[in-house]
């Protein structure tokens, strides 16, 4: 009910700011400041220096590596993915949620962002995903941009494949007994199987052919990262085990094994083994590869540790050349650090450390200096744009 | 002759929420309550008008400036301590991708907010501050240098018009509360 | 699709533990544990050293005051408030969410726990909710649980009355240019205005009848606290302004104004006035007050400052006798806190301090005595059970 | 005679995920996984049967344990470095309002889980231990100190019965995770 028994307050205050007459005054007095209009900021095209981090447990929050500085927000929990278009005009994002917060109607959607407003331009609707914390290797992109993979777990495993040109979803493929998504150069994507082979996915039209490779490492004995690295652009993928092997795979139908070698042979040392108590250099963290493709650089967040500590942060960032595979640098972390990424330029490549005190470091790539330190509240995973 | 303030505000209203989604018939109901536009107490801003002649600045007066007027800087935006933030209660959209009066990529002004009135220490004058929320998107995270809670002249939630505690997301697509802004409205009394 | 031609993994464990047949053994040789089923806790009657604390801004914790443990999770964010039933059998969350997370269709809810199990019992659906960060005052309930207040703002004012009986919003009653709920002991609840008044609202059948009041204080000059406190078993509340003066007033259709008395005159101090220089001994803080209406005392968070400091964290608790309107005690704090409440018991009240730190201390009202610190995550605001 | 593991396997799934709300058919789709089951490697429990007749403790031998499993205590399940939690991730839900086998309140564990060996240091036995996630409730805020990421003889995820990144909440009313148990399944080899 209303009643009109007294005064009321207009509880109002307008957008629009009022323009202030400013009367004639002497030279010494500073002018009056003016009423401001309020506007939104857009974002030049995505540039080298960018990343993408996993902040608060509630958003991908988009950096200016070069300024240390926020550039926009991204809505995302633990268990969504984010990945960049090959041409960088859009931002994906793999959602779940329940109508009614933590209950209700499940849905899952991917997101589809604007990169220069980072507006919402599509939400399609996926088959429900497989939920875990983040890893980049659950929702990947065809390099024409014509296509999504989304990892689903129901406990059964598959693959989604969303039409991005349509905003549907096209199809799912079983991938039983495998998980991850490796995309390849053209048409298709491999993923990792229980048995250390790989399960083959070609995209054909309308229909899928699936092949399957033999087992090419020992997944009992030393399993290889979820977080191994592929180039996108070559469908060139770099499996690395537990203990620090790498195995080298030209993804396709019939992937082709490249010649195995050692993170710390190829830096002098003895390459380490499956011994809880055999203390060595190994790799590990949240996030603990990033390939520079086009440097053919392989960096690698490493700790001093035995067998089964594949989750611990990283002290020192190892950086390979994999076309020669020696080690070329050792970069020591201001402290420890759970993920890295680095840029995709070659003049001045930056390395993003996420820290274990939810800091972001950003160094140089080629000094191995610490550039910027951000108070990012970051967990340990980002993304950078592809070269 | 151009519009007076009210009916400036009531202008804006009714185009910026002509497209709220409110169940509970925003407009409606805030048209109802223009019509007793002539028995309202004058607003801050009209106010702000009304002394706009008087544009000498007063000389800063150190035994009655409060402590944050003491310590305002006015040169780096995305601080608590800039001028501007006298009254502000949330994250500075200046370090969120935005600026003193602008929103971040992806998330929309509201069309109405809470107000401060703060004082410039370059000039001496006072001036009426829109805090205006960036709306529509998750909450911005970032340092908890940005995250601001100052509380000069700031009122309860009765006294809405200056009162921070309240998310001012009014006809923007959701009120999911982003950051603040710091707009100058006009100069006060 | 599904491919047959390789050895696959059931990726499951069951919820059933096996039976482990346990051979013959020698006594020395410790037991084989056996295995264990799962289950799910339910609560006891809640206790009066309960209390519900906002915490990491996605829900409100349950506490055990006296052995400092969680009890179990309510989901709520910091614009969603909570409210224990007189009887302490059910709890209610008033809730704003939108259907895809930051976007999409708007839904408010109040949503009813069984506090033995906690388990969502109805989620009634609400108009639009007033959004504020978290006031106790804008969720009350009447005393004889039939009745909840829900405080609206679209930006104009209301209150929506749910019937708890029925589970459904009865009626929505505008209170043009006021704000907040402090219940009646029967049938009604006040709200407080702009120009210092009340506005009372009196619930009769299918109807309301509401009547004004004359201004009680200056809210230009020294406006009372948003969470100044009523005491819902007799409608009487204790209205405190900025400054720290003490409105006493009898709640119903026409209040009745007690006697002003000052926080600080009751300490022997000079009372405080609006001086922004003026350095005193004042109240402030998200939730400043808690009163122990069996006791009749009011606990009060204080600092020292200037006026406009009425959000600043406190350092002492003051403890005041309302009856003969003295001082009693001042309790140190460990560190400075955003807010207290006080367990409604006699033998053995309890103080919680939500520190800036994000810890709750918990403190005997009677000693002062730190008797416990919880790493709780809190932000300032906590609710505990009536008497 | 008993039903073996995997018919017991079998009828708590289709049992349990009967309810499932999943777009995906769940059922269908394990019911085809199951008439394979004679070719699937023996199952860590399976092998935990077998071997339930050597109760015999083994002796600790410092040189071959995990540094998880020197430092393990066996009285306060509240800690990260309880000795069941040596590949736990997540927080805990004994310091949730549950205990090392109870959901808290207002959740409901998951009927799938993934699972981890761990040695108990009170006899050297080691035991199978089930990580059942508690589901249906918004994320357990505590200490982080109950916040618990170890990974002995932790797998990926194309091993998802090991791998505890995974949210394992199966045919719960929402997947929404809330904390982790950890409780016994049996005796390991």
């Amino acid at each position: 009910m209303t009643c009109f028994s007294r005064p009321r307050y207009l509880l109002l205050a307008s957008v629009i700011g009022m323009g202030v007459s400013v009367g004639d005054m002497a030279k010494a007095i500073p002018p009056v400041l003016q009423p401001e209009q309020s506007d939104v900021a857009s974002l030049p095209p995505m540039g080298d220096h960018s990343v993408l981090v996993a902040t608060g447990e509630q958003s991908f929050t988009l950096y200016d590596g070069d300024k240390g500085r926020i550039l926009g927000t991204l809505p995302a929990e633990m268990v969504d993915n984010i990945a960049i278009a090959p041409d960088r005009k859009d931002i994906y994002v793999a959602v779940t949620m329940w109508s009614r917060g933590d209950h209700g109607t499940r849905e899952d959607f991917l997101r589809d962002y604007d990169a220069h407003t980072l507006d919402l331009t599509h939400e399609i609707e996926l088959p429900p995903r497989g939920l875990a914390v983040f890893k980049q290797q659950n929702l990947e992109l065809s390099q024409d941009g014509h296509w999504a993979f989304v990892f689903d777990m129901s406990p059964a495993t598959g693959v989604t494949v969303v039409d991005l040109h349509e905003h549907k979803a096209a199809r799912t493929v079983d991938i039983p007994g495998c998980a991850l998504i490796f995309p390849w150069a053209h048409d298709g994507f491999s993923t990792i199987c229980g048995d250390g082979s790989l399960t083959n996915v070609a995209l054909a039209g309308n229909n899928v052919n699936v092949t399957h490779s033999k087992p090419f490492f020992d997944a009992n004995r030393d399993p290889v990262f979820e977080q191994s690295q592929v180039d996108r652009k070559t469908g060139k993928a770099l499996f690395i085990s537990y203990t620090g092997q790498v195995y080298p795979v030209t993804l396709g139908a019939t992937p082709v094994m490249g010649k195995t070698w050692s993170l710390q042979a190829a830096a002098g040392q003895s390459a380490a083994g499956t011994g809880q108590q055999e203390q060595a250099w190994r790799p590990g963290g949240d996030q603990p590869f990033a390939w520079h493709e086009v440097d053919n650089r392989l960096y690698v967040l490493m700790h001093v540790g035995g067998y089964w500590t594949h989750k611990q942060e990283g002290t020192e960032v190892w950086v390979y050349d994999v076309t020669t595979q020696h080690l070329l640098q050792r970069i020591d972390l201001p402290s420890p650090a759970k993920g890295i990424t680095v840029s995709p330029d070659t003049a001045n490549p930056q390395i993003y450390a996420m820290l274990a005190s939810k800091k972001m470091a950003i160094l140089s790539a080629t000094t191995g200096q610490v550039e910027k330190t951000v108070e990012a509240k970051a967990s340990g995973i980002s993304i950078v744009p592809q070269p | 002759m151009k519009p007076s303030f009210l009916e400036q505000i009531g202008e804006q209203l009714t185009r910026k929420l002509a497209s709220s989604s409110s169940r509970r018939g925003v407009l409606g109901r805030v048209g109802t309550a223009m019509v007793a536009g002539g028995v309202f107490p004058l607003l801050p801003v009209q106010r702000a008008r009304a002394a706009a002649g008087s544009a000498a600045p007063r000389l800063a007066d150190v035994t009655t400036l409060s402590d944050f007027e003491r310590r305002a800087q006015s040169s780096d935006p995305t601080k608590c301590n800039y001028w501007r933030h006298c009254a502000i209660d949330g994250v500075l959209c200046g370090c969120c991708g935005g600026g003193i009066h602008t929103c971040p990529p992806g998330t929309q002004p509201s069309p109405v907010s809470w107000i401060g009135t703060c004082r410039n220490p370059d000039d001496g004058r006072s001036y009426v501050i829109a805090y205006r929320d960036c709306c529509g998107r998750t909450t911005c995270t970032t340092s908890s240098d940005c995250e601001c809670n100052t509380a000069d002249r700031e009122m309860p939630i009765y006294r809405p018009q200056t009162s921070n505690d309240i998310i001012w997301c009014f006809g923007t697509t959701s009120a999911a509360y982003h950051c603040s802004t710091a707009a100058i409205v006009g100069q006060a009394e």
